[in-house]
């Protein structure tokens, strides 16, 4: 049924407006949210692969020149885009669940953010026209800082301005990228984009191209939080409530693989992008893990943590073979799911002990023994030991960077795979296993049940991941074949 | 042996200020970080072997003798938006300059 | 001719409103920057956004800065 | 005379600089955002620009005209679709920083954005 690929948009976005709505009724707005939140991960499992085009204008071919060309706004919905979409109402309904479960009244407003950033994101994901990105690229930014400002960490309102500021540069450079290739291609439509350069209706060597992929690259760099916006991007997951931040990664994870996807079906023909992905994927590695050692605060160090990891993914797209590219985007999900455990663990701790400072944590394993298991699962998997699902995404990308002759960045990314496993280690420690000090307080309650349920179920999926990482391969390299 | 004392001092460079997890943190972050950089100059031989040799002993000298890179590296990636659009004015630069002139050589 | 001097009105107000020390004025001339831009964009056929413009540039973001100035202060500084 | 497409070529080319320098170079967050709206206005300037056509007609079909005339001599509209768009977008991007200024001014009752958007480390060395 292609009529669903829409309605995957259109469903959190009427369900966001609503919520918005009936702000005030508080038992309406939960149901509602829970309701949608279910339907969200269900919608893309039931819909056929194909294209959609708005409006009904399907593509038209030219009277004068005989080439095929879109009108409307297309949207494309294939093997890839099911699976991220699915992963997304996946996270999306866990996140829910948590907020819902855990705060008596339920804010109109916050869960209007959370669906709309879904609408945004799900749209990013399926769009096959350049300019539709950039809208819900901002739209995605705005509901980023909204999500931050309605939290209740301290300094939430600085980062959430210094968030906006910088991407006030990077967001009219993305912009002004997608200008210069409508200059050049007369069209925003990426597959028309592609046509036009594949036969030479556009000069490669032309400065005018190369500086339209320098621009939409910085603008990229903005929204996925790579250097040199890295300490912002971590700033904006440790300033965000625990559930808030595991969303927010997503969003970050699924906005990076769906532009960086767009750049590379335009771009990929240039061989300068291939090294400029490469760079700034190591140089994300490096400065993340390096970063992420010598914080004291444990949330700050998974934000940094998060953004090292990016830079795995950017570097299967850049090896730019076909093991790679499926390497990379299997590392996206993996990422996702275990990145989104670590937040809310981490994040759940810090709301009971009042305190996300290192130094002052310690002995919390005797009173919350479940939670600590579950986070030192989440950790292994993220530093890639063994039948979890980190290991094999990281093992393909090893094999790849060999197989494609840059040994040096396997050794990279050993390194550095190595350097996660001791961020593990030190944190561990200092949280669950080190004497407590005698200034920590840590009160008689539980942790929420839903919490622990929404860990569970990202646990799971890390585990059967690791254990049968052909379940997601096999979407991906599907997806990659059409790709190159 | 003068190198030897200098590492000895560096180590207690860090301890003055953090706990025993902090020194061995800070110690793991500071060999990553010049292995890696070392490595990543590496790759740089599929563009010349020469320059790429150049390039591997100038950094190494240069990362070796500045020893306490983590504080460095800290204070330069720390919140504050002067510094942030400092680097990001300095990245948008560079990618443009790459990109306009270099474009068709690599 | 009249549209150079529109793009001239365009960045030397542009510039203005940088300089001065007064955030209010300052505003003030961001929005005759906005309501040069908007004849611009007629003069460069595009009536359709031109309405935009005129009203978002030359009314709304100038009326935004002056009350963001009216709760904060007026000054440099 | 200079071309009108190249000169207001020039003239977006002005508004990003003078833009992209405030935003960096001016300490007042009120001024910095006034920057970052002559970089989006330049933006979208420039979209517009690049459907210009020298001699053409607004591209509005009337009835009566002749479609092949038409289309030869129309200005090209999908970058002015674009722009109403982009337009939009910056407006409410700069009402949000705007109220994000004015709430971090009750806090520290300054705008200078290297006081109020400075590090947080370094005062907790101090303490």
């Amino acid at each position: 049924m292609n009529e669903l690929i829409p309605i995957m948009v259109i469903i959190p976005m009427t369900c966001a407006l609503l919520l918005s709505l009936f702000s005030n009724q508080n038992k309406l707005i939960k149901g509602l949210a829970f309701f949608v939140a279910i339907c969200i991960p269900i919608i893309p499992l039931l819909s056929n692969y194909g294209l959609h085009y708005f409006g009904g204008h399907a593509p038209l071919i030219s009277n004068l020149t005989g080439v095929l060309y879109h009108p409307a706004v297309t949207y494309s919905f294939q093997s890839l885009q099911k699976l991220f979409i699915f992963l997304l109402g996946i996270l999306v309904f866990l996140v829910v669940f948590i907020y819902i479960n855990s705060y008596k009244k339920a804010s109109g407003p916050y869960l209007f953010l959370i669906f709309m950033g879904t609408a945004a994101i799900t749209a990013l994901m399926l769009s096959d026209d350049i300019f539709h990105m950039f809208i819900f690229f901002e739209i995605a930014a705005l509901v980023q800082v909204g999500i931050i400002a309605a939290s209740s960490i301290e300094d939430r309102y600085e980062t959430a301005l210094k968030y906006m500021i910088m991407g006030s540069i990077g967001g009219p450079m993305l912009l002004l990228g997608i200008g210069i290739l409508l200059a050049i291609t007369g069209s925003v439509n990426i597959t028309d984009i592609v046509y036009a350069i594949n036969h030479n209706l556009v000069s490669m060597n032309s400065p005018v191209f190369l500086l339209a992929c320098g621009l939409i690259f910085f603008g990229w760099l903005y929204t996925s939080g790579l250097p040199p916006f890295h300490t912002i991007k971590s700033a904006v997951y440790s300033k965000a409530e625990p559930h808030a931040a595991a969303l927010l990664q997503a969003f970050t994870v699924i906005t990076l693989v769906s532009i960086l996807i767009a750049m590379f079906r335009i771009f990929s023909n240039l061989p300068i992008f291939e090294a400029l992905l490469v760079g700034f994927a190591l140089l994300a590695m490096i400065l993340g893990i390096s970063m992420a050692l010598t914080q004291n605060d444990f949330r700050r160090m998974i934000g940094f943590l998060a953004v090292g990891e990016l830079g795995f993914i950017v570097l299967g797209i850049g090896l730019n073979t076909e093991f790679a590219l499926t390497a990379g985007l299997f590392q996206a999900i993996n990422e996702m799911i275990v990145t989104a455990l670590l937040f809310i663990g981490f994040g759940v701790v810090a709301d009971l002990i009042k305190t996300s400072d290192i130094r002052k944590t310690g002995g919390l394993i005797a009173y919350y023994p479940k939670l600590a298991i579950m986070i030192l699962i989440g950790g292994f998997s993220m530093a890639g030991v063994p039948p979890l699902n980190g290991f094999q995404s990281k093992l393909m990308l090893i094999q790849a960077s060999l197989s494609s002759g840059f040994p040096e960045i396997s050794i990279i990314a050993i390194l550095v795979s190595i350097a996660t496993f001791v961020v593990f280690v030190k944190v561990f420690y200092a949280m669950f296993l080190k004497p407590k000090p005698n200034d920590l307080v840590i009160p008689n309650k539980k942790v929420p049940r839903s919490t622990i349920f929404a860990m569970a179920i990202l646990l799971i999926m890390c585990i059967i991941l690791g254990l049968f990482p052909s379940i997601i391969t096999g979407y991906i390299s599907g997806f990659v074949g059409g790709l190159l | 042996m003068r190198f030897y004392d200098k590492l000895i001092g560096i180590f207690k460079s860090f301890k003055d200020s953090t706990s025993n997890t902090g020194v061995s943190a800070n110690l793991t972050a500071e060999l990553t970080l010049i292995s890696t950089l070392l490595m990543a100059c590496l790759l740089l031989r599929h563009i010349n072997i020469l320059l790429s040799a150049v390039i591997l002993l100038g950094f190494a000298v240069v990362l070796l003798t500045n020893m306490p890179l983590i504080p460095k590296f800290k204070s330069e990636q720390d919140d504050s938006l002067n510094k942030m659009l400092f680097y990001v004015i300095i990245t948008l630069g560079f990618i443009i300059t790459i990109m306009y002139w270099g474009g068709n050589f690599v | 001719m009249i549209e150079y001097l529109i793009m001239i009105i365009a960045v030397v107000s542009a510039i203005l409103a940088l300089v001065q020390r007064d955030l209010l004025k300052a505003a003030i001339l961001t929005g005759i920057s906005g309501a040069a831009i908007a004849f611009l964009f007629q003069i460069l056929l595009a009536p359709d956004v031109a309405l935009t413009q005129a009203i978002v540039g030359a009314a709304i973001i100038p009326v935004f800065i002056s009350l963001a100035i009216k709760k904060t202060r007026r000054d440099d500084g | 005379m200079l071309d009108l497409q190249l000169a207001s070529l020039f003239t977006v080319g002005f508004l990003i600089v003078i833009g992209l320098f405030s935003a960096i170079f001016i300490d007042n967050v009120i001024k910095k955002l006034m920057g970052i709206a002559f970089i989006e206005e330049g933006v979208n300037l420039f979209i517009v620009t690049l459907g210009y056509k020298e001699g053409g007609i607004v591209p509005i079909y009337l009835p009566g005209m002749d479609a092949n005339w038409f289309s030869s001599t129309a200005a090209y509209p999908l970058p002015y679709g674009l722009v109403l768009t982009s337009i939009v977008i910056g407006a409410s991007t700069l009402a949000v920083m705007l109220a994000l200024t004015m709430v971090l001014y009750k806090k520290y009752g300054t705008l200078s954005a290297s006081k109020m958007l400075a590090s947080r480390e370094e005062s907790e060395l101090n303490e």
